[in-house]
């Protein structure tokens, strides 16, 4: 059990986010809670990667007695996470632009009083 | 409104519990199953970039097109940024 | 090694290298002189057009074809990213750069007097890069990436009116929803990369297990890009996009839903392929149960599209509709052939499936075209302010009865070919269904007969006695559509031989998409 | 954005050259250490909305403009995809590794297993990071700026 919290903590962030983002009636927490499933997303693939006492894949200054590849933890979900976390700040930059865009239209954040396009 | 909350939630309920099982198949953590990618990264990345970084080594070497991607990505918001606070005529 | 050779050989990182090059120069460019821009975007779209097609010869007549970045030979494990072309990927590629190409000679003249067009062409080559991207990669997190990029791109695209709060709003829930869905394809490539350790299509698809993980995987996948394509239920993004875009932004956000249509044929076809026979329970076999939620959710939209055509009033977001029930025929096609995998009717369903792809864009974008083109001259979206235009936009006129029968399937236009071998093939499933096709096609028609007498037939309106035709770019690009849609119509088996036999192979022979790269070590 | 007071402008007077070296340093350490261009950018481009919060946008707007930083931003994107483009022509293929091991710029191969940090290695790797560093800075400095601009202009847009 012990060693599922990690993911245990990736479900629980995804579930955070998707409830701030499907019910949450303001546009900032609706962004906020994106952000926090893409935090759980870059932990979920974080988490993949380690190895029990790994360390960074980086030949520089090795702690001596290290041997490789057993005790170095993965790169690839690094590089991934790396990717993703740009990814993320792109995101919001061009969110947060439109809610602003949106505050200076309507006057509000309320996802009710600014819906014009109904069915 | 109602109506909608309620499907939401249900549906949010039933994403929950499929997620919750699943996690519970994955390799526990700290000991990733196989590794064969990894390791060849780990060991031939002196070699083959000449870098010690392997990290660094993936991003901009092994996997470089999807940092073009990535930065590609940001330039695309910086883009819609500026388009998005342009002055209009109106 | 000749010169042609070695272009070749490069050409498949060079169709993503062009455009993005000169997304990455127009802001340069258009420092120097605002003509130049239109004149740059069309030339580097045809450079890009040219080695397409160059590597689409080779492609049709010596098969799938590899690129590896950064590397020259193919080595066990697969760390380099590659790119792997088969026939339904230049097929796809063929249609983005056509789409792409007349978008930008529309906007020549429909984009003249707006300002941030600078901004408007870097983000335009940008979905097209993505489009190209989604459609030639060989893997998964490449995927993803261009999907981000195809995502926040066009979000800003359909911003491109900023003063009006619907473009906005719908702005929003583009992006809300495109990225939400993105961050769990992510977490599907997160699924695999945690149990098989790889991260290109063709190696997962070969150690693919099939375990609960993947079961979830699988679904993740389907959902999010069937969501990008507009499927039912979770179309509601696309009317309102689709609605409030300019229609020159349309057409390249079109590509990249189709681009996502891709993504599922691929995830179905070749990623899950050597397990889509499996029986997964109760002696159901996995390609079964896709195939009928496919067609179920294919029924779903191709109603939901065509009953809230009816009732619309706004021109844009009425064809919006469309374009969800044509996203419907594409994947009700999908579903047959999935479903009865290994019959012949199936294969004939994929046919008319692929051909669909091409006809859906080229009619629902020669409608949208005609809108702009109203609106561009009117400046009116609803029907119920329009009337008489036929007096004065002749072209637009013929062009619209054009696209009209085209859309609703009337021989001898492009649309019938496809809906034909859909009806066909879906009939010998259960008749039913092509009962169904049938008549929301012909509801298709009843909605576009009506816009035809709200808008150009019936009395001319007092404050449209003056307006003018459409300009030449704009007709140019109407009729370059209009010219494909009686081309595809009337010499249907032409391109139904050279391209889309070749396609439709190609997804069926999953055993082969594989052993270009694992076998061929 | 208004302007702070004259404490807050002197702490960032001092801090602002240390956290421009210390990003730079990120960028160019890159491929030695934990970092690179992304990082290092992010680093510079904190530094630079430091100034931001301290003298307000209206200062900063009257001394660079967001045109020249997207300039800026292009011209860092066309140095990464122009070292990418470079491999096809030295070695045949799109993002090859054209320097490593050739001797040259970035061409030693440092020993295999631990090593000290040796800067002259990792071939096309340090150019790239400096490219998307110089991209990074003012990518995200021209987001930032124009999102406090925006917000403090009374008639922006519309």
């Amino acid at each position: 059990m012990i060693e599922y919290i990690p993911y245990i903590a990736v479900v629980c962030m995804i579930f955070i986010g998707l409830y701030a983002a499907m019910f949450r009636r303001n546009l900032i927490k609706m962004v906020i809670g994106i952000t926090i499933i893409e935090s759980g997303v870059n932990l979920f693939l974080i988490t993949l990667g380690y190895r029990e006492g790994g360390v960074a894949p980086i030949y520089t200054s090795l702690p001596p007695g290290t041997t490789y590849p057993e005790q170095m933890v993965l790169p690839v979900p690094q590089a991934l996470t790396l990717t993703s976390i740009v990814i993320g700040v792109a995101v919001l930059a061009l969110m947060l632009s439109l809610v602003m865009h949106i505050y200076r239209k309507y006057g509000t954040l309320d996802v009710q009083k600014i819906r014009r396009l109904k069915e | 409104m109602e109506k909608r909350v309620i499907a939401g939630a249900l549906a949010l309920t039933i994403v929950a519990v499929f997620f919750a099982f699943s996690i519970f198949l994955l390799h526990p953590f700290g000991d990733p199953g196989e590794v064969q990618m990894d390791d060849h990264i780990i060991v031939n990345t002196q070699n083959e970039t000449g870098t010690n970084n392997g990290v660094t080594s993936i991003v901009f070497d092994y996997r470089g097109f999807d940092t073009l991607g990535e930065a590609t990505i940001l330039f695309s918001a910086v883009a819609g940024v500026i388009m998005i606070f342009r002055r209009v005529k109106e | 090694m000749t010169f042609l050779d070695t272009l070749l050989q490069q050409s498949p990182a060079l169709i993503i290298a062009i455009p993005l090059f000169a997304a990455f120069l127009m802001p340069l460019v258009s420092r120097v002189h605002s003509k130049l821009r239109n004149i740059f975007a069309v030339v580097m779209l045809s450079i890009t057009g040219c080695f397409i097609g160059l590597l689409a010869t080779d492609v049709l007549a010596h098969g799938p074809r590899i690129y590896i970045f950064g590397g020259k030979d193919l080595t066990l494990p697969l760390v380099r990213i590659l790119f792997e072309v088969d026939a339904i990927s230049i097929f796809m590629a063929i249609i983005t750069i056509m789409l792409a190409i007349i978008a930008v000679i529309y906007s020549w003249s429909f984009m003249k007097e707006q300002d941030g067009l600078d901004k408007y062409y870097t983000l335009f080559l940008l979905v097209v890069t993505s489009a190209l991207g989604m459609e030639l990669t060989g893997d998964i997190f490449n995927f993803f990436v261009f999907l981000e990029i195809s995502c926040i791109a066009s979000c800003a695209l359909i911003a491109f009116w900023i003063y009006e709060g619907e473009a906005l709003e719908a702005a929003f829930k583009y992006i809300v929803i495109s990225s939400v869905g993105a961050l769990f394809v992510l977490f599907a490539i997160g699924i695999f990369y945690a149990q098989y350790n790889a991260l290109n299509i063709a190696t997962l698809a070969n150690a693919l297990q099939y375990t609960f993980l993947d079961k979830i995987a699988l679904i993740i996948l389907i959902v999010v890009l069937g969501m990008k394509a507009g499927l039912a239920p979770m179309h509601m993004w696309l009317p309102d996009a689709y609605g409030r875009a300019p229609p020159s932004v349309i057409l390249i956000i079109m590509s990249a839903t189709l681009a996502s249509f891709y993504g599922v044929l691929r995830v179905v076809f070749s990623l899950y392929g050597n397990v889509l026979t499996t029986s997964i329970r109760f002696n159901f076999p996995l390609h079964v149960i896709i195939g009928w939620v496919l067609i179920a959710l294919a029924i779903v939209s191709i109603l939901i599209g065509v009953i809230m055509a009816l009732i619309q009033s706004d021109f844009m977001r009425l064809i919006g509709y469309t374009a969800v029930a044509e996203v419907g025929y594409m994947f009700l096609a999908i579903g047959t052939t999935i479903a009865a995998l290994g019959t012949s009717y199936a294969t004939v369903a994929l046919h008319g499936g692929i051909l669909h792809v091409l006809n859906d864009a080229i009619d629902i974008g020669l409608l949208f075209l005609i809108a702009g083109a109203i609106y561009y001259v009117t400046k009116k979206r609803s029907l119920d302010d329009l009337g008489g235009l036929a007096r004065n936009m002749k072209f637009t006129t013929v062009f619209f009865l054009i696209g009209l029968l085209a859309v609703a399937g009337m021989p001898p236009l492009n649309g019938f070919t496809s809906k034909f071998l859909i009806y066909e093939s879906v009939f010998q499933l259960n008749p039913i269904l092509s009962i169904i096709a049938i008549l929301c096609s012909i509801l298709i028609l009843a909605v576009f007969i009506k816009v035809l007498y709200a808008a150009f037939l019936g009395p001319e309106l007092p404050e449209l006695k003056d307006v003018k035709e459409a300009p030449r770019s704009m007709l140019l690009a109407m009729g370059c559509f209009a010219a494909l849609a009686i081309i595809i119509g009337l010499f249907p088996n032409l391109f139904l031989d050279t391209l889309v036999k070749p396609a439709a192979d190609a997804l069926l022979n999953h055993a082969q998409y594989i052993t270009t790269i694992v076998g061929g070590i | 954005m208004t302007e702070m007071t004259k404490i807050v402008k002197t702490l960032a007077n001092i801090l602002f050259p240390f956290t421009v070296i210390f990003g730079l340093y990120i960028i160019a350490h890159g491929h030695l250490t934990p970092g690179g261009g992304f990082q290092g950018g992010a680093v510079v481009a904190s530094g630079c909305a430091l100034l931001l919060v301290a003298y307000g946008s209206r200062w900063v707007f009257t001394r660079i403009k967001e045109k020249r930083l997207a300039a800026f931003e292009s011209i860092g994107a066309i140095a990464f995809i122009t070292v990418a483009l470079l491999g096809i022509v030295f070695s045949m293929m799109f993002f090859g590794n054209f320097l490593a091991g050739s001797n040259l710029l970035f061409g030693t191969t440092p020993a295999t297993g631990s090593t000290l940090a040796d800067f002259n290695t990792g071939g096309v790797l340090p150019l790239m990071n400096f490219a998307v560093g110089v991209k990074v800075i003012a990518g995200l400095f021209v987001i930032v700026l124009i999102m406090a601009y925006a917000s403090s202009a009374k008639e922006w847009g519309s």
